[in-house]
């Protein structure tokens, strides 16, 4: 690809790119959010056409004009914003536009029997082959995105954040099959904002920044990180975690929060723990394990079948949002795009929705203050581009989940339930975050964390709860634990267990 | 309003049985009843005149269906209607033609049919029809107009006129006997906008009527149900330089003519009676007799009504009314 | 910084057995402890159990008010015959009510088709005639909604709202508002009114077109690609799918089934006329969201909407066996229906848990 | 306890100057390359102009064709005052459709609360208890509507096509089918038939809902909620906001809505009856999809509402004017709204790029 250049109204997504990718390698593709990753990555998918530039193809040019040329040519796309259709089945899925079919009649078995295939290729030979695609977790479904890029036998296949939702273990198994292609010839784009992730399976790297290319053929493994960095963000960033606060010991804070006996049915069963004021709680655990699930029960956004929420001495009604968002409670959700954000409403609507009370009178709204007061947290995020009246539609995804994170650290919570709040951000916006949040806990706000990379649990945490199947299997201060125990934990259930 | 009085005036059309003729009490019938909904005043009137005329002989089990304006579903009704083998059928039918089918289905499953109104296409579909006369109804009103305005010495005068729901057969008819009576007369026919039968669609059709033509000198509106609508549009614009006949002859017309306070001068009789008479000869086919006033041994297979223009003159002795 | 996977795995001597387990223990948890009833109800019958329990309690009304007459053989014929017309149209409004779309002008369509259907000209060359002239002006009908929703861009309602004023005006300007017999002696009316066997042809009609339409929407790449556009459109055209073809397949399809239905309405009134039709758009979308059918599009059964059909079909047959008046009829229809709804929550809820 | 987010931003010890700029910057960074049309199409009214673009070109036909009767002030009263009556209802299914539902029962709705406002009873209280009754009435059931579809779960479009059936229906027990004048000497019918200055107090009524329901969806919290409800029901919930409660005051207001209606209808055709309101849901969605809003909800303006309300009844006025045939009006009117579609695509297009 040369010379790029994409054209949105009132932005200038890409703005002459250059990208070369070789047969058989793993080109990572780096740059904060909205460099223009994912919009590249789709005029190669043939999703957008470009105003200016050329794609070549093995010495020839062509013009990728929709999604069937691009597949036509070869090339496979699993795109950041899963693109699946939730109420066909995982077969179905991953046939869609290619089904095997005789006279129109689709091959049902040999859809199903082909799909059970791929997927135990992609070591999950557990999902359903017949499940409802929306009836499985996020990262189920980033699973048989990447079966359907399978299926089309490409000579590419263009991975936009795949990792974003998985956890370490899923991770490894998305390596192995990577390996796999790049070892059969098969070339392989691949996104993420998680540096030890390009280090371990990335052969090369392009940086972009601000539409444009700023670097080329960076060897991937020995790259300085710093380097890295700076080619990205245009600065050096400290990616430390920031110190724990000191002072009032944490025991003998207020208690803000007591979870007692809390169960849902085939969800997650007795979970009892407690958040003090200041306090930064982190759940860690394998995808599946419930996590998200304890935090909107918490939230009232689920009910529970036992058990109770007590929050700042008051028991909360099961299933009642408003009167937990009321007492102070604020939840960013794990999935942006259904749970969390209005798409076509502007940046700053999305980040006021939850504070309206503040800016109004009478039920009268203040614009003006709801407008700058959005623009100023839209900024501290470093959220760009910053036009606070665009529609959030228009954003790239790691700004997107910025977006989200935003709302809340608006409202001022007194208890700030934060799940996966990192997804897709960028490293140096991801400093700013943990900077931000424990800048909040120092102020007093209760924090619990749900995050699916035991670092960021483990740097950012003052207390950690592992969870397993829906059940606590070990209460510690951070510092007491390390990655491997986490780990351990997670997946054999107990320390001893794993040792044995 | 919808006084009792009202409903007393239509009890008191419903005949009790005589003891003698053909209203002597007979074998058991059971008539079969089927008419299109009963979303405008006229309708409500047919059924209810037919009920009570069934209600008024012993021997008559009155089976109606009541009311659907989905040729489709009014098959089907009267196709139940012959599943439960009523004796007799009377139907007044949604579309004659679309109707025709089952018609002639129910008699050649031996039940005979009185149809009402609106006619069947094949004549060998019923056995006896019955209908009022909706060219003579424009004729009627065309005629009086063509009288006022010779009588008040008015040279080409603009006439207008709000027919009902346009697509249907007899609202053609009707327009075309007002034409036909115009034409006749030396005049011509001016603006035209069709309501829908309804208070609100009159009172559309008429502030848009009003609105296209400054100046009038007459207007048929062909629905006293619709002419509710009508005549407040007219108030509300101001306008009395013209005179208004109405159609199908509704108590409130009635009242409104006597009195003699509106625009409204006259209206032209489509008498819902239709339907009473209906069920007697209805009992009378199922009992085998004929009309006592004929001395045919049965009843005839067509009656056409005639169409009364009520003034301020006579309005007192008009009874037949439908309330409104 | 991350630890590479496999370090751990060795670390934990977890074998990988286990963590497939794990997984599958996963996906299993919402189907494990299900009885017996509830995997009914997962299954596609089940999926209506509701549905199914509401047709029964209705029955079961119709059999307390008017046993003699309802439970009759003549009395079932009479519901489907009533069914057929407007079952044949909701089969293909299911499709593209899935699809994402919405059609209002499906009355109109029957109407401009039956009046062109029998005009002197086509009743002239016979039953041939006027089956081919039903079914060609009503797929163009619906491949000119199709057009303007797909490559004019214009809204689906506005498109067919649009079309339901131009189809029901031609229809009146071409019949001049008469309605027009079917007298030219041909076979039509003794064909399609035929009962072989004891079942009335319409019914048969019907029938096969449920079928037909359930093959087409669930056995083959057509009805994959109409789940697609109308769960997520964007998703469909990145899969490769020729989003706005398709579009225009699933408009004429289901102008083409009310061509099916012009024939239909034909052969049971023996004429066409510019009223035929009207609503029909209404009771068509009603039938099909009762049945289950998001608005939204995206999910939805060809089962439900047949069960939608005869839900309104034997509600109306047996409100007319009891003689109930218009007026308690409508509020009577109003209170079952949301009843109906009410109840298939429930049942759906039972089964789920 | 609850930090500021004041604080917050000084903990930073970014400088607020600084960061001020750099908001401000970012801000303009939108409107910068635009040209001044770009500007007025982004505009509330600019948003709009394929629609004022549409209303003037059917102006122009009115003038070309009927210049004399068409651009007197009389003429415009009579549009304008036939526009009042749906015009405010549409104002309420704006907000409905926004909040992504819809309801098929306003034109219901309108005939109950006239037939109760009308009965001899009420009508014996005077103008107030006529007002009084139509709204409590209306309002009522919008309340059921809204409790339906928000507690019960029932789909917007079942709850409110049962209420179409339901509230009709008792439309017609109540009055008996009789159309019921109002004849108790009152000051109703003056009051609401006079025209001070000229300007009929229909028109006017029509003008203040207007007003305010653009006030009430653009300017306080009730009409961002409507909008977050619509445009992600789910989003809204985690957001806090309490969605039922919301559900069912939008109902209740298109439902008080109706009321209005009830009252402005009563005044013109001085008589309440089970067949006012006929098809008025239909003609209220047209108008509001017309205008710009998207049934799926979570877009749409009332001000493009008012346009579509405007353009329906200067159509239908025109077509009157010109003595059209009922047919020909259907057909014009079709090709007309297909028109009038595609021409806002194209000025919209022009005016982004
Ligand atoms: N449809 C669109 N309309 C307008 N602007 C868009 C659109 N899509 C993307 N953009 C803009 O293009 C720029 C590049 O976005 P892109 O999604 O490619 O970023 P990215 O590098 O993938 O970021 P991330 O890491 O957050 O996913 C952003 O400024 C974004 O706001
Ligand atoms: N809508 C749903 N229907 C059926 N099953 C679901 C649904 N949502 C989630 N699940 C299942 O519930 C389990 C827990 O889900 P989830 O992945 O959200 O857990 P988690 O611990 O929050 O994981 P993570 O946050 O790491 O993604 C999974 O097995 C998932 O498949
Ligand atoms: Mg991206
Ligand atoms: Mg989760």
């Amino acid at each position: 690809m040369k010379g790029i250049v994409k054209i949105f109204p009132g932005v200038r997504a890409l703005d002459g790119v250059d990208l070369e990718v070789l047969p058989g390698e793993v080109h990572c593709l780096l740059g904060q959010n909205g460099a223009g990753k994912s919009t590249l990555i789709k005029t190669l998918a043939g999703a957008h056409t470009p105003e200016e530039g050329t794609i070549e193809w093995q010495g020839k040019e062509v013009t990728l004009s929709s999604p069937v040329a691009a597949i036509n040519t070869g090339i496979a796309t699993m795109y950041q914003e899963l693109d699946l259709i939730p109420g066909l089945s995982v077969a179905e899925n991953i046939w869609l536009g290619h089904e095997p079919s005789t006279v129109g009649f689709s091959k049902r078995g040999s859809e199903r029997s082909t799909a059970r295939e791929m997927l135990k290729r992609l070591g999950h030979p557990e999902i359903p082959v017949n499940r409802e695609v929306g009836r499985l977790s996020a990262a189920g479904q980033q699973i048989v995105s990447m079966a359907r890029a399978l299926s089309h036998d490409a000579k590419l296949i263009i991975m936009d954040e795949p990792s974003a939702v998985l956890d370490q273990d899923e991770v490894e198994n998305l390596f192995r099959t990577i390996r796999d292609l790049s070892a059969s010839g098969v070339a392989v784009v691949y996104i993420s904002h998680r540096l030890e992730e390009i280090r371990e399976i990335g052969d090369r790297i392009t940086v972009i920044k601000d539409g444009r290319t700023v670097a080329v053929n960076l060897p991937a493994k020995t790259t300085p990180t710093d380097d890295v960095v700076r080619l990205m963000t245009g600065r050096s960033v400290e990616y430390a975690f920031p110190p724990r606060q000191t002072g009032t010991p944490l025991a003998e804070r207020k208690e803000l929060l007591r979870v007692e006996g809390l169960t849902r049915k085939g969800e997650f069963n007795n979970v009892s723990f407690s958040v003090r004021a200041g306090e930064i709680v982190g759940l860690a655990g394998l995808v599946g394990a419930g996590r998200s699930e304890i935090l909107e029960t918490i939230y009232g956004a689920r009910a529970q079948d036992s058990g109770t929420v007590v929050f700042d001495g008051k028991t909360l009604r099961p299933g009642n949002v408003p009167a937990a968002v009321k007492l102070g409670m604020g939840l960013a959700p794990e999935e942006r795009k259904s749970q969390a954000l209005f798409l076509d409403h502007p940046v700053a609507h999305n980040i006021s929705a939850a504070t309206l009370k503040r800016y109004s009178k009478l039920g009268w709204l203040d614009r003006r203050r709801e407008l700058k007061d959005a623009a100023e947290q839209s900024t501290a995020l470093e959220l760009r581009p910053a036009g606070p009246m665009r529609p959030v539609r228009n954003l790239s995804g790691g700004n997107q989940q910025k977006a989200v994170v935003g709302r809340w650290l608006l409202k001022g919570c007194r208890l700030l339930l934060l799940d996966e709040p990192t997804r897709g951000v960028d490293i140096g916006a991801r400093a700013e975050l943990y900077a931000l949040v424990r800048r909040l806990a120092d102020s007093g706000v209760g924090v619990l964390l749900v995050s699916s990379e035991v670092p960021e649990v483990l740097g950012l945490a003052d207390r950690v709860l592992v969870i397993r199947e829906g059940h606590i299997v070990r209460e510690a201060p951070a510092t007491e634990l390390d990655e491997h125990k986490v780990l351990d934990l997670v997946m054999a259930g107990t320390l001893e267990g794993a040792l044995k | 309003t919808n006084s009792s009085e009202e409903d007393d005036d239509v009890a008191a059309n419903v005949a009790a049985p005589a003891a003698s003729g053909s209203e002597a009490p007979g074998a058991p019938v059971t008539i079969g009843f089927s008419a299109p909904a009963a979303d405008h005043g006229w309708m409500a009137a047919i059924t209810t005149y037919a009920r009570e005329q069934a209600e008024a002989y012993p021997e008559v089990t009155f089976n109606a269906t009541e009311g659907t304006n989905d040729v489709n579903l009014q098959i089907s009704q009267v196709e139940t209607l012959i599943n439960d083998k009523v004796d007799v059928l009377v139907i007044l039918p949604h579309d004659g033609k679309a109707l025709t089918e089952i018609g002639r289905k129910a008699t050649q499953a031996g039940i005979p049919v009185i149809n009402l109104d609106r006619e069947f296409s094949d004549a060998l579909a019923y056995r006896l029809f019955i209908a009022g006369n909706n060219y003579g109804m424009g004729v009627a009103a065309g005629n009086f107009i063509a009288e006022q305005m010779k009588a008040k010495g008015v040279s080409n005068p603009v006439i207008g006129e709000i027919p009902g729901i346009d697509s249907l057969p007899l609202t053609q008819e009707r327009s075309q006997g007002f034409k036909d009576a115009l034409t006749a007369a030396g005049l011509k026919l001016g603006p035209r906008v069709p309501a829908e039968f309804t208070v609100e669609s009159g009172e559309r059709a008429a502030s848009n009527l009003l609105q296209a033509a400054p100046k009038l000198d007459a207007v048929w509106n062909h629905d006293d149900d619709q002419g509710i609508g009508v005549l407040q549009a007219i108030k509300n614009a101001g306008r009395d330089e013209f005179i208004m006949v109405g159609g199908a002859g509704s108590g409130t017309a009635v009242k409104d003519i006597a009195a003699d306070n509106t625009v409204l001068k006259a209206t032209v009789t489509y008498s819902p009676s239709m339907s009473a008479s209906a069920i007697r000869l209805a009992r009378n086919i199922g009992q085998g007799k004929g009309m006592s006033d004929l001395v045919e041994h049965e009843v005839p297979s067509r009656i056409i009504l005639t169409s009364e223009t009520i003034t301020k003159e006579n309005a007192a002795d008009y009874k037949f009314g439908f309330a409104s | 910084m991350t630890p590479r996977n496999e370090d751990l795995g060795a670390a934990a001597g977890a074998p990988v057995a286990d963590e497939h387990a794990r997984i599958e223990r996963a996906a299993a948890e919402s189907t494990a402890p299900k009885s017996a009833f509830a995997r009914l109800a997962d299954s596609s019958a089940g999926r209506n159990s509701g549905l199914v329990l509401a047709l029964v309690v209705i029955c079961a009304i119709g059999l307390i008010t008017k046993g003699d007459t309802f439970a009759t053989t003549d009395n079932v014929w009479t519901i489907l015959r009533l069914a057929a017309v407007g079952g044949v149209i909701s089969v293909g409004m299911t499709f593209v009510i899935i699809a994402g779309g919405i059609d209002l002008s499906v009355g109109a369509i029957v109407a401009l088709a039956s009046v062109w259907a029998t005009t002197t000209g086509t009743q002239d060359i016979g039953t041939f005639g006027i089956i081919f002239t039903s079914i060609v002006v009503a797929t163009a009908c619906g491949v000119i909604n199709g057009v303007l929703i797909a490559y004019g861009k214009v809204v689906a309602f506005i498109a067919t709202l649009a079309g339901l004023a131009t189809y029901r005006g031609l229809a009146e300007n071409l019949s001049d508002r008469k309605t027009q017999s079917i007298d030219t002696p041909s076979g039509f009316l003794d064909f399609f009114g035929a009962e072989p066997g004891g079942i009335p042809v319409l019914v048969i009609m019907f029938a096969v077109v449920a079928v037909l339409g359930w093959l087409l929407l669930n056995r083959t790449t057509f009805g994959r690609r109409t789940f697609a556009i109308g769960g997520n459109p964007e998703a469909a055209r990145l899969a490769g799918i020729n989003v706005k073809r398709q579009t225009v397949m699933l408009y004429a399809l289901l102008g083409f089934l009310c061509g099916i239905a012009t024939i239909m309405i034909l052969a049971r009134t023996s004429a066409g006329t510019s009223t035929h039709g009207n609503l029909y758009e209404l009771d068509a979308i009603a039938a099909v969201v009762i049945g289950g059918t998001l608005l939204s599009g995206g999910r939805g059964t060809i089962v439900g909407t047949v069960f939608g059909v005869l839900i309104f079909q034997t509600l109306n047959n047996i409100f007319t066996l009891n003689n109930l008046t218009t007026s308690t009829q409508a509020v009577a229809k109003g209170l079952i229906i949301v009843a109906a709804v009410l109840l298939q929550q429930r049942v759906a809820k039972t089964s789920r848990s």
